[in-house]
């Protein structure tokens, strides 16, 4: 095997770096604008957690599938999905992603085929796995990538859904972004203490992987092997990753102050910030990587701002929409 | 044109979907054994391939979720479930997902899934293998629900089922699977939506789904006799259901008997005679009436079901009833059958 | 006696409950964290420790079962979901074990168990945040349904939920967590099953449940300013629902409106104008009507949400145009309030 | 720890002798007379799966808990349930256990708190669980037994009861009867080939046993273990016996024909039925054994023949009663 020459693994880490910033800076706007009261639906922001999808979005073809959940704007993102028509979507706009019906919580994007995301957790998981037997039917080579939270461990349709992939061998890969929380709740009362998600996971017969601490770089590695160990045929793989989210779980705020976990914690994962880390290694490598930081940043803010703009300026869908495309119509029947 | 059951029009109808398109895969428990969901599976995986028609594990809920992800990708999934009541672990799936799926992504996706349910009753399947929830399927926007009474519309109805770009709930009744009719050869399909009149009559409206319908034919033989002309219209679709053709019948008969094979309240049925009663209300010259399942779980005893199911005699009594007319002769004339509880002599248990 | 909001009703009946039984438990996601379920559980943990009051792993399906094993040993669970859209993962052990045990174990058992459902709309909450499926849970025999309106009737329908040794669904409107109102002190129990004529009126009845009744209430005050007498029932029980003062209202008022905060086609309005119209034919003067929701999932956008729901305007409407008046001025006189999807101005989300 | 001396080896092989000849003729006295139409609901016999409910009865006691399935004839048994109360339900009478509501697959006796059986795969487990907290709750010493076969380890509501139980540290003992089979369904399309259903579970969390080919001496030892585990308050503990049913899933015939499984496998598994074995090994040791096995016959084929004739000579229950019972009464309130 080469190893990556100096070069290269700077390109890598600008590009990581990219991802990192276009995330948390659209999530931070987000925060920034939401009291505003113009995005009237619950949003799940992924600050502190945008490591994972920039490791995936570097590796990750536009032909996958992917799913993903109620915090999904990073994973809609990290595959491509448009930036404009998100937005616009959580503005309630015509132009928004799902036209305005399904908000923050429900993000598509066909063209780089991220099907979809739910409200309910656990709820996507046998979708994409549903998704990788078409491809196995189809004989295609795509893999169906799942996102999925702590808490989604704890539906029942999980370990289901996980069942049904191994015993079929199929092309999925799930992604587990363990932050230690599901809503104001620790892991602790509603999971075994100690026991590892991961290696739960192993036993039901799949091959995993588990990754620490926003370790950027550490946790590419296991994303790319894990995505060509699925897209070789080996079967369905299993990553977990602890993070950690910022702000609170529904809502632009910071809200270690009501009581739920400590400020401590908080610190604790703010300091190994991922995207802080990578600028700090980054801003080492000389003034040249220090211009294309600059440069990265300056078009992301412009980009993300021209996306916000698009939104507002978008017009709302007309009042009679709310009564269309309840059902599909049959091809050649007008509806 | 054959004579077949309805079990075997389903069947027919199957491998009909499977051969006209590749995308159409077929799974459930019990559909590659040697049973195979009471005949209607019959050599499918033979024919078509063990990746196409596929046992699956006990896992009603994920197993939804698998057709609506390979349904996004273009792949029309008939799932089948042995019982109805199993798949009330499923509800998430249906409702929060597929039925909802093709709207609240701004109608990018469509998903064409079709979900064989069997309901029945009878034969000691007790309160948890013999319920009738179309009422419930009915209610939930963006479903399509289809309950077809003789083995063409079993046939004709599942393809259209099985092509159209919606979920479809496709309730069978148990006590149907055996019975016998002519079906045309081939791709037919009858319309979803679309009622039919089974018998026409210009005194009162029996308006029935699924086995109702057999009653109401029985009944309706036995009241001409009696000099009462019923239109009998099986429903044949339940959501989105044939306002039309049912408000034309109550409008010429003025009025309006609702069979249903579930619980009485909030039963399909009910839904019926409201919209009738809000919609004809001058139209009636009386009092519509509706025939349902008590308000009670089934139980299990041959005993306790003595009685307890809607047949011809109860329809018959309930119309001489409503129309004013003498109706003790009418247990006499149609006793229930005995043994009460199985739907012919060539049923033995267990199923 | 003193005044406080529904929310708060809610918890000084857990704190009641909780006192009088030590068999009482209370769990659910959240029913321990800093927001308390929107501030109906605060400090039952810090008074009735971690054994009887836990939060839960996100596992809806075993959580209900474990409810009903709890109570088979005498524990009267009450399990709250913030969203009653989640508790359809549950719908197996609510349908085919808790309604079903008392009666399939011939009378031995009975199960004692409370579920807090949130119903709710508006505030982008979108397709599978907003169900409100009373309709569901009222066809299941064996199944209370509970509604309450006022935090008088949260308090107490709670208790008598609570101490009623059946399954009861308590279902909570998200709109009416702020209302304020009188509320009696200490162990008072609001019998289930009992409607409650909340204004007598002789022209037409309106019939409601939870803040559908809200609704109701305002329409009816403009309607008499306009010379129309409303008898407004609020329902408070969906199941078993109170036919008795239902028909003896449209008996004297021979007209009959009935609301639903859930889709119109098979919603609980629907069946109420059906048994209506089957036993109150002839007292009704004119054909019954329903508002309810339109047969659509809820968008989140709110530009697609303004006119969709159910509002004192429309119900005002209706009843005129029912009764042969004028209806132009309506939607002057009663505009849709600004923002229109929130309860007040004191909500600012996101939920 | 004291061996066990050889007398009361023998005497409790007597006893397992006991409940194991009696779960069987009462299972094939039901298949003998299930064609005369009479009991009219859906049985499912444990014909062959003998041993473990037998090793049960010898350890349980009354006051623990248990829960079973659609296959729950022989659980009834073990935990003492009333025989003529069950073959009475099976017949639909007044006297059955369930007063005819239930049927063979709704069996209950709360004299020996057996607490009830479901049609729905999986649907006990999690009912099973909330005995168990409520033991805890009222701080007393009863475990709580669930018993499921290797098909309900597919139902993610075993998963999410496993976890919860596990969380909050309950007393239950589940109980797996791995029979290979669900229907007609081998376990290989259900679950991943080669994977141990007893490791999956213990990586979930909680202790773990596994116990072969209904050796009956050896499951006897890991059943006491468990049971005494649980009660120490250990948390709960997961059993796995591999067994083997007889006769076809539902009904009363043999179904090696229909071509679901082979007879080879069946010939394999019957070689080891495990009565034949005890009493085997039983009647070496000497005659006076032998005259116990025959004495422990006779009792038990008359305690059967007399509760059938029971079943049979009971009334059926009132048309009427169908209709009530669908609520409980609020007390002090008449219905
Ligand atoms: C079935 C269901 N139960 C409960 C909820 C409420 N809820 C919304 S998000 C969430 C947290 C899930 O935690 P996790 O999977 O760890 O994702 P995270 O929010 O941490 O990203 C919960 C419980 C829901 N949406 N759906
Ligand atoms: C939820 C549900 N799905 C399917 C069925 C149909 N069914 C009845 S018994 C059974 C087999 C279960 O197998 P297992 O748990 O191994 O028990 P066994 O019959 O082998 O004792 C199935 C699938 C059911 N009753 N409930
Ligand atoms: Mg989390
Ligand atoms: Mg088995």
């Amino acid at each position: 095997m080469v190893h990556p020459v100096k070069n290269s693994s700077i390109e890598n880490s600008l590009n990581l770096f990219h991802h990192m910033y276009r995330i948390r800076t659209v999530e931070e706007e987000i925060s920034r604008r939401y009291s505003e009261g113009k995005m009237r639906c619950p949003v799940h922001l992924s600050t502190g957690q945008e490591a994972i999808p920039s490791t995936f979005a570097l590796t990750i073809t536009k032909d996958d599938f992917t799913v993903s959940t109620h915090r999904g704007h990073a994973h809609y993102l990290a595959k491509g999905g448009d930036l404009n028509a998100m937005i616009a979507e959580i503005y309630g706009k015509s132009t928004g992603c799902s036209k305005g019906k399904g908000g923050s919580m429900h993000l598509i994007d066909r063209n780089v085929n991220f099907m979809g995301t739910s409200a309910i957790v656990g709820n996507s998981i046998p979708v994409g796995v549903g998704l990788a037997l078409s491809s196995k039917l189809k004989g295609t080579d795509q893999i169906s990538c799942i996102f999925l939270g702590d808490g989604a461990i704890e539906e029942g349709v999980f370990y289901e859904s996980v069942n049904f992939a191994v015993v079929r061998k199929l092309p999925v890969l799930f992604i587990c972004e363990n932050n230690l929380y599901s809503v104001y709740s620790n892991l602790s009362v509603r999971q075994p203490i100690g026991r590892s998600i991961a290696k739960m996971v192993e036993a039901m017969g799949i091959d995993m992987s588990f990754g620490n601490d926003n370790d950027i770089l550490a946790n590419q590695q296991l994303m790319k092997k894990a995505i060509n160990n699925v897209r070789s045929g080996n079967g369905p793989h299993f990553l977990e990753f602890s993070t950690y989210r910022w702000r609170e779980h529904c809502g632009h705020n910071f809200d270690n102050n009501i009581g739920y976990r400590s400020q401590d914690e908080f610190l604790e994962w703010q300091a190994k910030d991922p995207l802080m880390l990578l600028e700090k290694s980054l801003t080492k490598d000389g003034s040249d990587t220090t211009t294309k930081l600059s440069s990265i940043k300056e078009q992301i803010d412009s980009e993300v701002a021209a996306a916000f703009e698009f939104a507002e300026t978008s017009p709302f869908p007309n009042q009679i929409e709310a009564y269309e495309g309840v059902y599909a119509a049959i091809e050649g029947v007008p509806k | 044109m054959s004579q077949m059951t309805y079990a075997e029009a389903i069947n027919v109808a199957l491998h009909e979907a499977m051969q006209l398109d590749s995308s159409v895969i077929c799974y459930g428990l019990g559909v590659t054994d040697p049973k195979a969901v009471f005949g209607t599976t019959i050599n499918l995986e033979k024919k078509f391939g063990p990746e196409r028609v596929f046992d699956m594990p006990t896992s009603e809920n994920a197993m939804t979720g698998v057709a609506i992800g390979a349904a996004l990708n273009g792949i029309k999934s008939v799932m089948t479930h042995q019982r109805i009541d199993f798949f009330l672990l499923a509800m998430d799936q249906l409702v929060n997902g597929a039925a909802k799926w093709h709207y609240m992504f701004g109608s990018q996706n469509s998903v064409p899934i079709t979900i064989r349910l069997i309901i029945g009753r009878g034969w000691g399947q007790g309160p948890t293998h013999s319920q009738n929830l179309q009422a419930w399927f009915s209610h939930i926007p963006g479903l399509k629900v289809v309950m077809p009474t003789t083995p063409e519309d079993a046939k004709g109805m599942l393809l259209s089922s099985i092509f159209d770009p919606n979920p479809v709930i496709f309730l069978e009744h148990r006590w149907l699977h055996s019975s016998i009719g002519e079906v045309p050869d081939g791709d037919i399909r009858v319309p979803l939506g679309k009622a039919k009149i089974v018998k026409s009559g210009k005194d009162i409206t029996l308006v029935a789904m699924s086995y109702m319908s057999i009653e109401a034919i029985h009944a309706a033989d036995y009241l001409e006799k009696q000099g009462i002309s019923c239109e009998v219209i099986d429903l044949r679709t339940i959501k989105p259901l044939d306002w039309e053709t049912l408000m034309e019948s109550v409008s010429k008969t003025g009025h309006l008997l609702a069979l249903d094979s579930g619980f009485s309240t909030g039963s399909v049925a009910g839904e019926i005679i409201a919209r009738v009663s809000m919609e004809k209300f001058n139209a009636l010259k009386l009092a519509p009436a509706r025939l349902a399942m008590p308000d009670v779980p089934e139980p299990t005893s041959p005993a306790l079901t003595k009685g307890f199911y809607v047949r011809a005699a109860d329809v018959a009594e309930k119309v001489m009833d409503m129309l004013g007319k003498d109706t003790g002769q009418v247990r006499k004339d149609l006793t229930e059958p005995r043994p009460h509880d199985i739907p012919g002599k060539w049923f033995t248990g267990p199923f």
